[in-house]
């Protein structure tokens, strides 16, 4: 009781949940798959209104299939945000750099386009590392670093770019995205294997365990012989290979890339992320939760669209939703514990 | 060199240049309809037709899409709208999910062929028609079977405004051109106008200042900085009325809302709205998108079926303060194509397709 | 690097037998300034060894080098079991040698469970997949458990056990690497917040785990853990050592005090409390809420009264309760006219449901909480705008400046008043010293002048000098007209400040202690079963038998 | 490492912070004024550069009076983050509500202008009530809320506008903000004021003090009777308000608004934002260093501009020196300690 003691009210929270433990499997589901449930019902409620498009393959292709960029940003996202570091919000621009570079040095430049690949990955991800070498060695907020950064890669890849969009890559340089199996690009299993193996690293190993602990609380994390800054860093570091490594595959997916265009996935990546604290673990960012999120989304926003709604009806569905289900689920999981 | 030449050629120029300003000034007396009809079109009741247009949330793709659909359902096909959201990834997706669907036609609208390569090569491999409205052909990608062009009206509208400024300033007018360096397209059509005024308009200066969609917010300061640097510019060009209101800004910004008279391409009923309330726009010229929706159908049919396709071209119209009173500033006069010309270029079509 | 002279310095210094660590001219200096001299001391394998001091005299600053938060300057050597180490220390590498260091907090992770706090940073990969093998991790918690025969529920939240549990899991955690008979664990002031019983429970563990040859090195406040549970102790004054590695058979507290300070203490007689009972006191009456049921009792004028009990007994609930922090659903508290005021003046008569913390403050209750770092300063905001700020807050024109300098005149006054050093009222109060934020803290509330004060803890974790001053500037408070009340578990600082004690148990008063009373009557009070332990009772030096499991964990 | 008498008694802090004072009065006014003497140096490099512009009145009323937008926006962005909440990512989207709002209402509905703009600050700041609400009543995530906020809000406009940009307020009310005092417009200022009264308010006043509080301790500030729900709750109305007005008065001084525009401001705000962290009061967000930033970043920008750079330049330069300032302020302030 020694440090509930300091906050009062929290006693009375514990005793309570103590005692809502054994009663509340109704809330413990409901908080964790409510979100999930909607999906289905959407999915149902879209059916009904336009069965000649639900009932087409071609629309869970491009459901399940036209998401992998924005499944790689939000897990890039989810990197420094599960080490409690506030967002990076230069994974977007970042992304865009890698998709331009690869393009540019290809086409423009008549580099190999495997090398140049290889270096558009690691221009991001250099990035990245200066992002955790600022924040976690200098100790710069993380906003103004990332804000900072995201506005100089933005700038870079305008620049490198000259504000035109690049395309051009080689066909089979562009088949390691575009083969499809099972009638979806090879991406979307990329963007599905990264998350679940995002998963599994945070569920099931050392590393993962440690880097929840790091967000949780760093201090007693150092002492326990966890190496803090080095998880920081590299957290960091990860979030702009990720990053890089999903520009590349962008670009190999759609021949080419434009600067501008990544700048457009920030909200739709942000929503995904915290969308997916709703969902499998209430109040936790989580890749599969962040991964469901993302298909639910795409599935609304393309039922709209089937359904006429312009894009200002999309605008409000995609913030109403994120604003509902997620106080939805905080109240859920708030009864519920 | 003898003077009297020269006032010759001159005011040669001073006469086509009103004639040629009283034209694109005043609406057309029949939309230009292509002459071969179309054979077979009854057969295609039920398909479906994507649309994708680069964005919804600029307005001319909505009354495109919604002539698109009207002009299609005549002949029983849907369409299906997919917004491009101004990234290669929805795009993409938009245009998969077509060539998945096994549309009967994919037409995507001011999307650059590079920023969706990929999936249009995919979808005309496919079988699948692919029509590019609102891009200048594009020579790596030359029109085919499964691929045609239907071109913008941002070339003349250029061209009509170089000579609007060139009358106006009786040829010394000292111009801000703000270009759009978003595409290939765009830089085409400014070239286009600056063109026309290298050879009507000796005397003009122009000062370029590239500005993108994905840099706004430094359109204002631009345009400030171009007109501190240079405070006798006194025309102030858009060629998308998208960046209307940060340019406006910067000429504010600048003090020099008094002394610069502005004028933009690509024009909307907002824009001239805004011509009509006479605070910083003079002159504005667009182009008949309405018409564009239903050449966009035309030449899917013609694809479809196997056709020969013409060449369209899209009509423009210069708008004034002189002449904006002629027009109703509505969303619905808009939608109908009247500002351009007479509205019964639909039956002409499809007269064309056999519907009628 | 230095590597040379260390590697000299190995060479020629062998460690006498039986040391496990060995601090060798240690200083650290931040920026222009030196907190720590040449500090040198010993701890031996098989002693509880003390490290003793003011607030910012320099402990926390040598648990953090050990611990490798801090590199301190070159010349200084650490050696464990011989060997010195690598400056700066890394958690692994202390780890590996089986050097463990225990917060103040206990550096636990409530959200996590037992098993994750016990092995985190110890988790290790196994297979092609790198998994956590989860049963060898538990059966490694299990063991350690075993080693120190407790039991604690390895999947339940950290947050959901009581103190006792709490601190058997930050020693389980930090004992998990030395092997039996061999390591050190590092204790910063970890026991500031254990009730009685569980301070006992804790030194008979700690008991135990050092007559297998364990060290340990500990930082407390607490001279009666010194005096009781130590076998040596290292003094530091002004990040030098005035004793190092003394015998602590023979010391008294006063001659502890007296090295800490380097003066002797003035001590707070009995003489000096005012005769308590003129006037009319103030009423408790009829207070349920949190963990008490329907208590009520009276607070004298110029007397000082005392709560305890043990840990959920809900004597600690009563300050919140009473100053609307916490929800009370009945009761009611009385305030009498003051005599000073003058004819308009009436009894006021404050019913506790509903009542809000700015009401309380309105009525004239005052709550000095436990937990400064939470509830007590804003550490990025100077010492005027704290001490100041139960006036500014509740300004009634809110959009109408204040006097700024009426703000920095009354810091001033306090600052002398309580001798908070530095006595400068524009440094943020995160620079200063624990004990002196404690009287920052403490100045805020008496600064309002209440009727009515309510104190929990308020000494918690201050130094001996810090302590004195704190609890003179409450019996002041009480003699200058001021109803105090002190809900607390230390029994010194009780038996130091009260006039009169009220022992809880389950939610109601049990007994009640008048002055003259000593630490043993209040723990005796306490705990019906029985009187204050000595804190460690040394064990025989046989192995403690294995079925020894007490302290079963309870909800 | 001169170590001088140490008076007994006296703990190691105290000698600590009197050495310290005398020595860091260098260290404290550089870490408190680097950033505007790097705007002095900037805006010297420039007059060396282009003194055909930078000795131009007009470039000055640029700099100066056409900031005001990112002012108000920057001024509600404050409101909340002073209290502790993390940032508000609904302001820009509000603030472009309320200018299309002004002007739909008056020009498409032919209401009254006054009242119009009335309604338009209404709604914005009803749509702060309701984020301020949710955040601190309901408990959610501050960036669920206030981009899910922002994404409708986004919506709405798009709506109601049509996607069109607006125009057509009638003149006299533009007189509002066009009005030149000086050279430059009435919404400079107003926007300087706003920040003025801004700074006082936290600076001397009773709430300002409470707000500080709120958002350095919020447990600390309930214990001292503060209305914390209620000062958490004012904030995010505040916000909601500011913006409004900022979009109306945003309205009046282009006589129109465009719905999407509101988005461009975003990026501007945050640097500027976090930049004037690094000014006046290092590492604390204050609205005079606020004030400087947004100026600062117009006079870089626009000398960029001068000397010919491209977007892509701009860009690098806004994110650098964001980076770069608050990097610098930070060891600065750190060593100054
Ligand atoms: N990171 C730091 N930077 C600058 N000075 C520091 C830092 N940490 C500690 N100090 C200084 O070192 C002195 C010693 O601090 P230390 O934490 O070791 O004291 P302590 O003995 O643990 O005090 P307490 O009894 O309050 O825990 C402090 O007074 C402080 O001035
Ligand atoms: N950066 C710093 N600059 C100046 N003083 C500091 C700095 N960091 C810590 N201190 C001071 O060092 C001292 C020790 O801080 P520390 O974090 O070790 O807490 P502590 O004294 O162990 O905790 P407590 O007082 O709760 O027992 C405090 O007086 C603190 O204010
Ligand atoms: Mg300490
Ligand atoms: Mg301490």
């Amino acid at each position: 009781m020694t440090d509930t003691k300091t906050i009062p009210n929290e006693t009375v929270a514990v005793a309570a949940a103590r005692e809502a433990e054994p009663h509340s499997w109704f809330g413990w589901a409901s908080s964790r798959f409510a979100v999930i449930a909607v999906w289905i019902l959407l999915i149902g409620l879209f059916m009904v209104l336009r069965p000649q498009n639900m009932f087409h393959p071609g629309t869970w292709g491009s459901i399940f299939g036209g998401q992998s960029d924005l499944v790689f940003l939000s897990a890039a996202l989810l990197c420094t945000i599960i080490v409690g570091e506030f967002v990076d919000m230069s994974v977007a621009s970042n992304f865009g750099l890698a998709a331009i570079l690869v393009v540019v040095l290809n086409v423009t430049h008549g580099w190999n386009v495997w090398i140049a690949a290889l270096v558009a990955i690691a221009v991001s991800t250099l990035a990245g590392i200066i992002n955790g070498l600022l924040v976690v060695r200098v100790g710069v907020n993380t906003i103004v670093v990332t804000l900072g950064m995201g506005t100089v890669l933005l700038g870079i890849a305008s620049w490198v770019s000259n504000l035109q969009p690049v395309s051009g890559l080689p066909p089979e340089f562009s088949s390691v995205a575009t083969t499809r199996i099972g009638g979806l690009p090879i991406t979307f299993y990329l963007a599905v294997a990264l998350m679940l193996v995002f998963a599994y690293l945070l569920q099931f190993t050392p590393l993962g365990r440690n880097m929840r602990f790091v967000g949780e609380n760093r201090e007693v994390s150092r002492l326990a012989g966890v190496r803090v800054n080095r998880i920081r860093v590299g957290a960091f570091t990860f979030a702009g290979l990720i990053a890089g490594i999903g520009g590349v595959l962008s670009a190999a997916y759609f021949g080419g890339a434009e600067a501008m265009t990544s700048q457009t996935y920030l909200l739709p990546m942000f929503a995904a992320t915290f969308l997916g604290t709703a969902i499998f673990q209430p109040g936790r960012f989580n890749p599969l939760g962040t991964l469901v999120a993302v298909y639910f989304l795409a599935t609304g926003v393309l039922g709209l669209k089937f359904l006429g709604a312009s894009p200002a009806i999309s605008n409000i569905f995609y913030g109403g939703v994120l604003v509902i289900a997620v106080t939805i689920s905080t109240i859920l999981h708030r009864r519920a514990r | 060199e003898p003077p009297a030449a020269t006032t010759g050629s001159e005011s040669n120029v001073d006469s086509s240049l009103d004639a040629a300003l009283e034209a694109v000034s005043s609406p057309l007396d029949a939309y230009p309809i292509p002459s071969e009809p179309i054979d077979g079109v009854a057969d295609l009741a039920g398909q479906t037709v994507y649309y994708v247009p680069i964005t919804l949330q600029s307005p001319q793709f909505s009354i495109v899409s919604a002539q698109l659909t009207e002009a299609l359902g005549n002949v029983g096909i849907d369409v299906q709208v997919c917004d491009g959201k101004g990234n290669p990834s929805d795009i993409g997706s938009c245009i998969g999910q077509g060539t998945q669907a096994g549309a009967a036609a994919i037409v995507t609208d001011a999307v650059p062929y590079g920023l969706a390569a990929n999936a249009l090569d995919a979808a005309q491999a496919a079988g699948i028609p692919v029509i590019i409205a609102n891009q200048i052909a594009d020579e790596n990608h030359p029109t085919s079977e499964t691929l045609g062009f239907v071109p913008a009206g941002g070339s003349d509208q250029e061209v009509a405004i170089a000579q609007w400024i060139t009358k106006d300033s009786d040829g010394t007018a000292n111009i801000l051109m703000n270009r759009t360096a978003d595409g290939p397209s765009q830089k085409a059509y400014v070239q286009a106008g600056l063109d026309e005024l290298e050879q009507i308009c000796p005397d003009c200066t122009v000062t370029i200042n590239d500005v993108s969609s994905s840099n706004f917010p430094q359109v204002t300061p631009s345009v400030s900085a171009a007109l501190l640097n240079d405070p006798t510019i006194g025309y102030v060009v858009n060629d998308f009325a998208q960046f209307l209101q940060p340019t406006q800004g910067g000429v504010q910004a600048a003090g020099m809302i008094d002394s610069v008279k502005g004028v933009t391409g690509s024009v909307g009923v907002g824009g001239l709205q805004a011509l009509a309330s006479g605070t910083y726009l003079y002159a504005a010229t667009g182009q008949a998108n309405a018409y564009q929706g239903w050449v966009e159908a035309d030449l899917a049919l013609r694809l479809i079926t196997g056709t020969p396709a013409p060449e369209y071209t899209i009509p423009v119209r210069l708008f004034t303060r002189d002449n904006i009173d002629s027009i109703e500033l509505t969303e619905e006069a808009e939608a109908s194509g009247e500002w351009f010309g007479p509205t019964t270029f639909r039956d002409d079509f499809l007269a064309l397709w056999g519907v009628a | 690097m230095t590597l040379g002279t260390i590697d000299g310095v190995r060479a020629e210094t062998p460690a006498p037998r039986g040391t496990r660590l060995a601090v060798d001219s240690l200083s650290k200096t931040f920026g222009r300034s030196r907190v720590l001299k040449d500090i040198s001391f010993d701890v031996r394998a098989g002693e509880v060894h003390a490290l003793v001091g003011q607030n910012g005299s320099g402990k926390s600053t040598v648990a953090k080098i050990l611990s490798g938060l801090y590199t301190p300057d070159p010349g200084g050597v650490v050696s464990f079991d011989g060997r010195p180490f690598d400056l700066p220390v890394t958690p692994l590498d202390a780890r590996t040698r089986g050097m463990a260091i225990v917060h103040q907090s206990l550096g636990l992770v409530d959200e996590f469970t037992v098993l994750d706090n016990l092995r985190v940073g110890r988790l290790e990969a196994t297979g092609p997949f790198r998994r956590v093998d989860w049963k060898r991790e538990r059966a490694a918690a299990k063991a350690v458990f075993d080693r120190i025969h407790r039991d604690v529920p390895l999947d339940a939240r950290v947050g959901s056990l009581n103190e006792e549990e709490r601190a058997v899991v930050a020693i389980a955690r930090a004992l998990q690497d030395a092997t039996p008979g061999n390591g050190l664990i590092i204790f910063d002031e970890s026991t500031r917040a254990l009730g009685r019983r569980a301070l006992e429970s804790f030194f008979t563990l700690l008991d135990e785990i050092v007559a297998t040859g364990t060290a340990v090195l500990l930082i407390t406040h607490r001279l009666e853990e010194v005096v009781d549970a130590a076998d040596r102790v290292t003094i530091l004054r002004d990040g030098a050592v005035v004793e190092s590695g003394r015998e602590v058979a023979g010391m008294t507290e006063a001659t502890l005090t007296t090295l800490i300070l380097g003066r002797d203490l003035i001590e707070l007689g009995e003489h000096d409390r005012p005769a308590a009972g003129n006037g009319a006191p103030v009423r408790v009456e009829g207070v349920t809420g949190l963990g008490v049921h329907d208590i009520g009792f009276e607070i004298r004028p110029g007397e000082v009264l005392g709560l305890t009990g043990l840990a959920g007994s809900g004597y600690d609930d009563v300050p919140y309760l009473l100053a609307g922090v916490s929800p009370a659903s009945a009761g009611s508290v009385t305030i009498p006219a003051a005599e000073s005021t003058g004819a308009q003046a009436s009894a006021r008569d404050i019913r506790l449901p509903g009542l809000s913390p700015s009401d309380a403050i309105a009525a004239g209750i005052s709550l000095i909480p436990e937990g400064r770092e939470h509830a007590g300063i804003a550490g990025t905001l100077s010492v005027a705008e704290n001490v100041a700020f139960p006036q500014t807050s509740r300004a009634r024109r809110q959009l109408m400046p204040f006097s700024i300098r009426g703000e920095r005149a009354l810091a001033e006054r306090w600052i002398e008043r309580l001798d908070v050093r530095p006595p400068r009222p524009d440094v943020p109060v995160a620079t200063l010293s624990g004990g002196n934020q404690q009287k920052v803290f403490v100045a805020k509330w008496l600064a309002t002048d209440p009727d009515l004060l309510l104190l929990h803890e308020p000494t918690q974790a201050v130094d001996i000098g810090a302590r004195h001053v704190i609890a003179d500037a409450i019996r002041r408070a009480a003699a200058d007209g001021t109803f105090v009340l002190v809900a607390g578990s230390d029994e010194n600082e009780l038996s130091l400040v009260c006039d009169r004690v009220l022992v809880f148990a389950d939610g109601a008063v049990r007994q009640e202690l008048t002055a003259p009373m000593s630490p043993d009557d209040i723990v005796g009070a306490i705990y019906a079963d029985g009187s204050r332990a000595k804190l460690r009772q040394r064990a025989p030096l046989s192995e403690p038998s294995a079925g020894s499991h007490e302290d079963a964990p309870h909800d």
